[in-house]
């Protein structure tokens, strides 16, 4: 990606912003169904951010993987429930300051990071493939093998019995 | 002769091929059989006793080899310490899988049953030699879903529903946290070789430990160590304790994979004292707090829960004792042997509870009160196991505990020592209340009487004698023979 | 609590404290090192008071008792006889002055810690052994000495050379002859433990018979479970089978190979541990349960003759083993090249010459003048071997070798250190009139009464083994030529006197020998007929008096004075140095001596019979596992006796438990469990909470104290 | 030009808003979701911190699309409790799961 400076500024920010206002609207939203499409942008914009850091090929496997197959199952799920009132959970506050602290803590911790600009050349496609064939067969192969336990195991447990 | 490379991947075939075979036999079958599923628990067993064999040539193998060895364009790394481990697992897995027989042959979810530990097993053994990020990833997560699953596996009782849904809700939180120590690992680094990628000094000392503080808690989940702990004692606690005899005894084995291989190599550029201190807190806070609720727990299999919790406080001991090299190797034997310990209480006696709620009685002190006289063989192995546990000589839990574990921070840390000794006279309480009702109780007369042909019996017993016999001569030379 | 109780109680329990304080307190450095070693000066004063309790109050017994397991009749308690208490006062005494010069001899030391803390933990375990009141206290205090040796010998388990035992390179039969610490610790365990198995079974086959772990009330109860044992032909293999441990502990043949390799121990722990107390512990035991066993024969006497036969022939087996032991080590001790090692072997000799005389005890009209020589010898020993291993600790200190070979020639440069080692060594060849004579003569004369003509042959022979090797230590280390080493060392001026914090304690233990050998035949008969004034299952009160065989002084003496004379003549006379030379250079003669140094290749059969075992088992193991193991084991045996075991102790279940343990003790702890107890809601969310809650107090915690 | 540092800013804000949503929300679907959305968090952190040099770039790559996957996975599995849950409670609410305590 070789945007203008301005430009990708630009777009960074408005991605920014709308990720941050679709997340709130994930956690807040009355019905289920909106959190999940919420949820869908937030996953969008999080492509945007991927190819604007270089990773074109990432960006497209979250779209497709993610926010294809991850979040259309969500809805599917979602569509299968009623959407209830959820009464407030106690301690909430104290919840939102925790989080609250962990956040500043980590930003803290990691303000080093403010003079470093990211690489923003992508990854050639070429290297990429022989990485994960030659070097990270194993780990892909473990991969495969899970998602083939969730697929199988994710039956057993939905199935209805007789 | 086959070298570490064949046998671990003559290991994996054999663990994944019937693990993806079982699940299509399906209900149609069953219904055709009498003894249900049996036959199922027939061949995981055989398959397990090959497993065993296995890692057991793999560890001999690397123990006399003397040297580490790549493998897997250096994803993987075997080493005796590790190898050991995978015995330890294959051994526990195979117990489980004898002592399911009778139990899981009824249950609609017996072929996932088999299945899931057959392929959790393959997860936990990847897991035990990775030496990238990457594959570690993914073979956490290959263990992690399949537990998740494992706990849900009795579906007609809700308490298995509820520790499902709490252990996979904490667990994915848990699992993000990891991903995010990757990510550090890997950007101030560049690479995802892990015994490259943990020197990471140079740094800010506050970044290091955070990243240190957010690994700890990702694997320390699933350890149970305090405040990361609160999924555990509903799920050792509620769900079918055979079930929790292959959460407790295996699968844990896999935080401690993750904790040997990815954390432990920090202790360099974490410094010894900070890295002490994180630790060592952490291990204060999880045996005290384990030890303290047991001991208010009136269900057996709660009270096992909580005491899994303390013992993961003992184990943090071993792991703050690498900061110091002078203590570096006492503290990796005693883990091993720990765990050796561990893994032999841990799985006999929930495989004991087991057969009590499939006998009819529950697992409260009130329903083991005098089962002593019925059941003579399974409460000595029982009570056996729970003195080993409290490290009473000359047991193994002695020798592990007090001999190695305890004493390899005393001359770095003897708070940390004094503090566990004085853990384990608190734990005291706990374990002889329950040899107390077993033996010492009126009552229990109409309690059914144990059958020799009954495999709880028998894997109860076994484990029993593994740990008179370790501890009768055998701790020190595992330590020495498989140490770091 | 009384006075004398108090006193008992702090005993035992003070060095455990200073063990605890020497964990909380480790920052304090020196500080902590000191208040570690006057935590034994307190427990020695009280072991003082307690013994003059013992000794003019009380009836000469003193016992306390708190319940601790009531359902299985398992209390915490001392008894203290005279028996008991002379044994505490010896040994608390030695502790502390050990501890005194281990605050100068390990002052540099990185782990004092660890050291201090097993130190005193082994002190504590120690006092306990001797005082306990019933089997199973005694068996703790019994494991506890066995694991803090363990812990002590392998102190410097980062095993450099320089702490190893052997030489390095030399095998025997194929098995290496060299033993770093950690692996000397794991061979110390793996051989008393073993040992153990047997004093566990023991008492195992007590409680069932009687119900009681109770010390007197198993004395009391002899003649019961002895006849039922003798009526089934057990009372042999039970009281073989008791005595294991007690053998092993004292390193009595074939138990002996843990205690050579010991030497890789810090010096302090090898005089405290490796000779003055810890392997006594067998002895102690022997001298506890002979008046014991005694009694069971004359009460067998009449109506089980078969049985009073068994207890015969353990004695007679007790007093062979302590004479082949004596024998044997004392023939090692000859050619060892070590300092230490000369010291190690010696002590096993001498705890032979103690066997010897427990054994013989039995056999003798009068057990109580086999049990008195038993004790001396003890009381003996312990000063002046004490002494001994100090004063090579400060020797090897001196000149940083621990081969003889690199000494000599250190009269002039530590006189005090020479004067101490020359009158111990003395009382160990058994030179008129030191400590050691008149304890060796009472133990010669018990071998000779007891009528097992061998054992009085070794016992005699082994005296002037003795004597030899006591001269050839003296000569070799301070007189001889001295070695390239010393001459070296005194180029550089680096030879001195030892520190006075490590000379005092044994020079302090000479001078006792000296002292209590010049007037022992005043003072002896008073002090022994003391010891045996009340001592358990021991009737009779014995008519005690100093008297010399001259029969036995005619056959000893002339071997004590001729092995002096030939070690002088061998080492401090040019001819007897050609013929040392001309030793070495025989075929056959060096062979003897290479057979003595590799120690009767007991060490190499021992790993070539368990290596081979091993992988003979390996072979042939699995077969029988199964059908043996499997089919008779558990299917039959196993059943039966585990709900007979279960029988046995529900007759003692009172269901007291509660009010002991879990009301008193725990009641605070409860409140408090019940209290986190509640932190769990059964709700993810506070799970959760909990889970984020604690990672930003970490996070936090850690960023604050670090920034 | 963005620095890595507002990236890694962007990933802890959705982090934490998604472990807020974690903690004080009852509904286990809704829970779920906020999961993802911690996931989504820190598989930018991920992106972000391996983004700061080239050689770490093709890593990255293969990391996250495990990442992706190891997601894609926990949230089958939990689905799939959800709907078993469904089936036995008829409700979603995780308050109704507390029959193990104490």
């Amino acid at each position: 990606m070789s945007l203008p400076i301005d430009l990708t500024s630009l777009v960074f920010f408005a991605t920014s912003a709308l990720a941050v206002a679709s997340a709130i609207l994930v956690v807040s939203h009355r019905s289920l169904v909106y959190a999940a499409f919420f949820l869908d942008v937030l996953g969008t914009a999080n492509a945007v951010f991927f190819a604007l850091l270089g990773y074109p090929l990432v960006a497209v496997f979250q779209l497709t993987v993610y926010v294809g197959s991850a979040v259309t199952f969500i809805l599917f799920s979602v569509v299968m429930f009623k959407d209830v009132p959820e009464p407030p959970v106690p301690l909430k506050e104290f919840a939102a300051v925790t989080i609250a602290l962990i956040a500043a803590a980590l930003l803290v911790t990691f303000h080093s990071f403010s003079g470093i600009f990211p690489q923003t050349q992508a990854v050639e496609m070429e290297e990429l493939t022989r990485l994960v064939v030659d070097k990270y067969w194993f780990a892909l192969l473990l991969s495969i093998l899970s998602m083939a336990t969730t697929l199988i195991e994710a039956i057993t447990l939905a199935r209805r019995e007789v | 002769m086959l070298g570490p490379i064949e046998i671990f991947e003559a290991l994996m075939f054999l663990l994944v091929t019937p693990g993806l075979l079982i699940p299509l036999v399906d209900r149609g079958m069953r219904e055709e059989r009498s003894g249900g599923y049996g036959f199922l628990g027939y061949l995981g067993v055989a398959v397990l006793v090959a497993a065993l064999i296995l890692t057991l040539t793999l560890a001999l193998e690397l123990s006399s080899l003397g040297q580490r060895v790549f493998a897997f364009e250096d994803t993987l790394l075997f080493d005796r310490y590790s190898a050991y481990l995978g015995v330890l697992v294959s051994l526990g897995t195979l117990l489980v899988a004898v002592a399911s027989i009778p139990e899981v042959k009824g249950w609609s979810t017996a072929p996932s049953f088999y299945s899931l530990i057959l392929l959790t097993l393959a997860g936990v053994l990847a897991m035990l030699f990775v030496s990238d990020m990457a594959t570690l990833l993914s073979a956490w997560t290959l263990v992690a879903v399949a537990s998740y699953v494992v706990v849900g596996l009795k579906k007609d009782d809700p308490r298995s529903l509820e520790g499902a849904a709490k252990y996979g809700l904490m667990g994915a939180a848990s699992s993000s946290l990891m991903v995010l120590g990757i990510a550090v690992l890997v950007g101030l680094t560049g690479t995802s070789f892990l015994p490259e990628s943990i020197r990471i000094s140079g740094f800010q000392m506050s970044l290091i430990l955070v990243t240190l503080i957010v690994l700890v808690a990702s694997f320390g989940f699933k350890l149970g160590i305090f405040p990361f702990h609160a999924w555990l004692p509903d799920v050792y606690g509620g769900v079918h304790p055979l079930l929790v005899s292959y959460i407790a005894g295996v699968v844990k084995m896999a935080a401690i994979a993750g904790i040997l291989r990815m954390v432990l190599p920090l202790v360099a550029s974490t410094g010894p004292q900070n890295w002490l201190h994180v630790l060592g807190l952490l291990a204060v806070l999880t045996m005290t707090y384990g030890n303290m609720v047991a001991l208010v727990q009136k269900n057996v299999q709660r009270m096992m829960a909580y005491s899994s919790i303390a013992h993961a406080g003992y184990l943090l001991v071993g792991f703050a004792a690498v900061a110091d090299p002078l203590s570096r190797v006492t503290g990796l034997q005693g883990v091993v042997l720990h765990l050796t310990t561990y893994v032999l209480a841990k799985v006999g006696v929930f495989v004991g509870l087991a057969y009590l709620i499939r006998r009819g009685l529950g697992t409260t002190l009130e329903d083991m009160r005098g089962i002593g006289r019925r059941m003579p063989a399974l409460s000595l192995g029982i009570a056996v196991l729970l003195l080993s546990l409290m490290g009473m000589p000359p047991l193994l839990g002695f020798w592990s505990k007090f001999t190695y574990l305890f004493l390899s921070v005393v001359d770095t840390a003897p708070w940390l020592t004094l503090i566990a000794i004085l853990n384990s006279g608190i734990s005291v309480g706990y374990y002889a209340q329950v040899i107390r009702y077993m033996f010492f109780k009126e009552g229990g007369g109409e309690a059914p009487a144990e059958r020799a042909s009954d495999p709880e019996v028998a894997v109860v017993v076994l484990t029993a004698i593994l740990s008179v016999v370790l501890g009768l001569g055998l701790a020190q030379p595992i330590a020495e023979a498989f140490g770091p | 609590m009384e006075f004398a109780q108090t006193t008992a109680v702090v005993a035992w329990a003070l060095p455990y404290l200073g063990a605890l304080l020497s964990l909380a307190l480790s920052k304090l450095g020196r500080v902590r090192d000191y208040i570690a070693a006057s935590t034994l000066g307190l427990s020695a004063i009280s072991a003082t008071l307690l013994a003059r309790e013992v000794f003019s109050g009380h009836g000469g017994l003193v016992t306390w008792s708190v319940d601790w397991v009531p359902g299985m009749g398992v209390s915490l308690g001392v008894y203290v006889d005279t028996l008991s208490g002379a044994m505490a006062l010896i040994i608390a005494w030695l502790c502390f002055l050990i501890g005194v010069y281990s605050l100068e001899y390990m002052a540099h030391d990185p782990g004092r810690t660890r050291y201090w803390f097993f130190f005193d933990f082994f002190v504590g375990s120690m006092l306990l052994l001797v005082m306990a009141d019933n089997l199973l206290i005694m068996f703790l205090g019994w494991e506890g000495t066995g694991l803090a040796s363990y812990a002590l010998i392998g102190h410097w388990y980062t095993d450099e050379q320089g702490r190893w035992v052997g030489d390095p390179g030399r095998t025997a039969l194929g098995v290496p002859m060299w033993f770093p610490p950690s692996h000397s610790g794991l061979r110390a365990l793996t051989f008393t433990r073993l040992g153990d198995v047997g004093f566990l079974l023991g008492i195992g086959v007590l409680y069932s018979l009687t119900g009681t772990f109770s010390i007197p009330e198993i004395a009391h109860s002899s003649g019961t479970w002895a006849a039922w044992l003798a009526a089934r032909g057990l009372l042999l293999p039970f009281l073989l089978a008791f005595s294991l441990g007690a053998m092993a502990k004292s390193a009595q043949f074939p138990f002996h190979e843990w205690l050579v390799t010991a030497m890789t121990g810090p010096t302090s722990v090898s005089a405290l541990i490796h000779a003055a107390t810890m392997v006594k512990a067998g002895v102690y035991f022997l001298l506890r349960f002979a008046p014991i066993f005694k009694l069971a024969e004359h009460q067998l006497m009449h109506t089980l003759p078969a049985g009073a036969e068994a207890i015969h022939a353990y004695f007679t087996f007790i007093t062979l083993i302590g004479a082949f032991t004596a024998f044997f080590m004392a023939t090692q001790a000859l050619v060892a090249r070590e300092l230490k090692l000369i010291l190690a072997f010696s002590t096993a000799s001498q705890l032979g010459y103690m066997f010897m005389a427990l054994g013989s005890a039995g056999l003798m009209e009068e057990l109580a003048n086999g049990i008195l020589a038993g004790f001396s010898h003890f009381m003996s020993h312990a000063i002046f071997k004490a002494a001994l291993f100090l004063g090579a600790g400060a020797i090897i200190h001196a000149v940083h070798s621990k081969y003889v070979d690199d000494m000599g020639g250190l009269a002039g440069h530590m006189r005090y250190t020479f004067a101490a080692m020359l009158v111990t060594a003395l009382s160990l060849a058994g030179v008129p009139p030191l400590m050691g004579f008149w304890s060796k003569d009472s133990v010669v004369e018990a071998a000779y009464e007891s009528g097992v003509g061998l054992a009085f042959a070794l016992g005699v022979v082994t005296a002037g083994l003795t004597a030899f090797y006591s001269t050839r230590l003296v000569l070799r280390t301070f007189f001889y030529e001295g070695s390239e080493n010393v001459r070296h060392l005194e180029a550089e001026h680096r030879l001195h006197e030892a520190h006075p914090l490590m000379l005092a304690p044994y020079f302090l233990l000479a001078v006792a020998t000296l002292l209590l050998g010049l007037t022992w035949p005043a003072v002896g008969p008073e002090i022994l007929s003391k010891v045996a004034s009340n001592v358990l299952a021991l009737e009779e009160a014995p008519h005690v008096e100093v008297h010399l065989n001259p029969f036995l002084l005619g056959v000893s003496l002339p071997l004590v004075f001729g092995g002096i004379g030939i070690g002088w003549f061998a080492y401090q006379t040019s001819s007897g140095r050609r013929l040392l030379v001309a030793i070495r250079q025989s075929e056959p003669l060096s062979a003897i001596q290479d057979f003595l140094y590799d120690r009767w290749y007991i060490n190499s059969i021992y790993y070539r019979v368990i290596v081979g075992g091993f992988a003979w088992l390996s072979r042939n193991g699995f077969r029988w596992f199964d059908s043996l193991v499997i089919d008779g084991f558990y299917h039959r045996l196993l059943p039966q006796s585990t709900w007979e075991a279960s029988a046995i102790g529900w007759r003692f279940e009172k269901g007291v438990v509660d009010r002991g343990y879990h009301e008193r003790l725990v009641s605070a702890v409860l409140g408090v469990g019940r209290t986190l107890r509640r932190s769990q809601t059964g709700l993810i969310n506070h799970y959760l909470l909990m889970f984020f809650a604690g990672l930003a107090a970490l996070i936090l915690a850690f960023l604050v104290w670090v920034v | 030009m963005p620095t890595v540092y507002w990236y890694l800013s962007v990933s802890f804000v959705l982090a934490a808003i998604g472990l807020y949503g974690l903690v004080a929300k009852r509904n286990l679907i809704r829970m779920l979701i906020s999961v993802e959305l911690v996931f989504n968090g820190a598989l930018l952190a991920l992106l972000s911190f391996s983004s700061t040099s080239a050689a770490s770039k093709p890593t990255g790559v293969v990391l996250a699309l495990l990442a992706i996957s190891l997601a894609a996975a926990e949230v089958g599995v939990v689905v799939s409790i959800a709907i078993l849950m469904f089936r036995v409670k008829r409700s979603l609410d995780v308050f109704e799961l507390t029959e193990s305590r104490g």
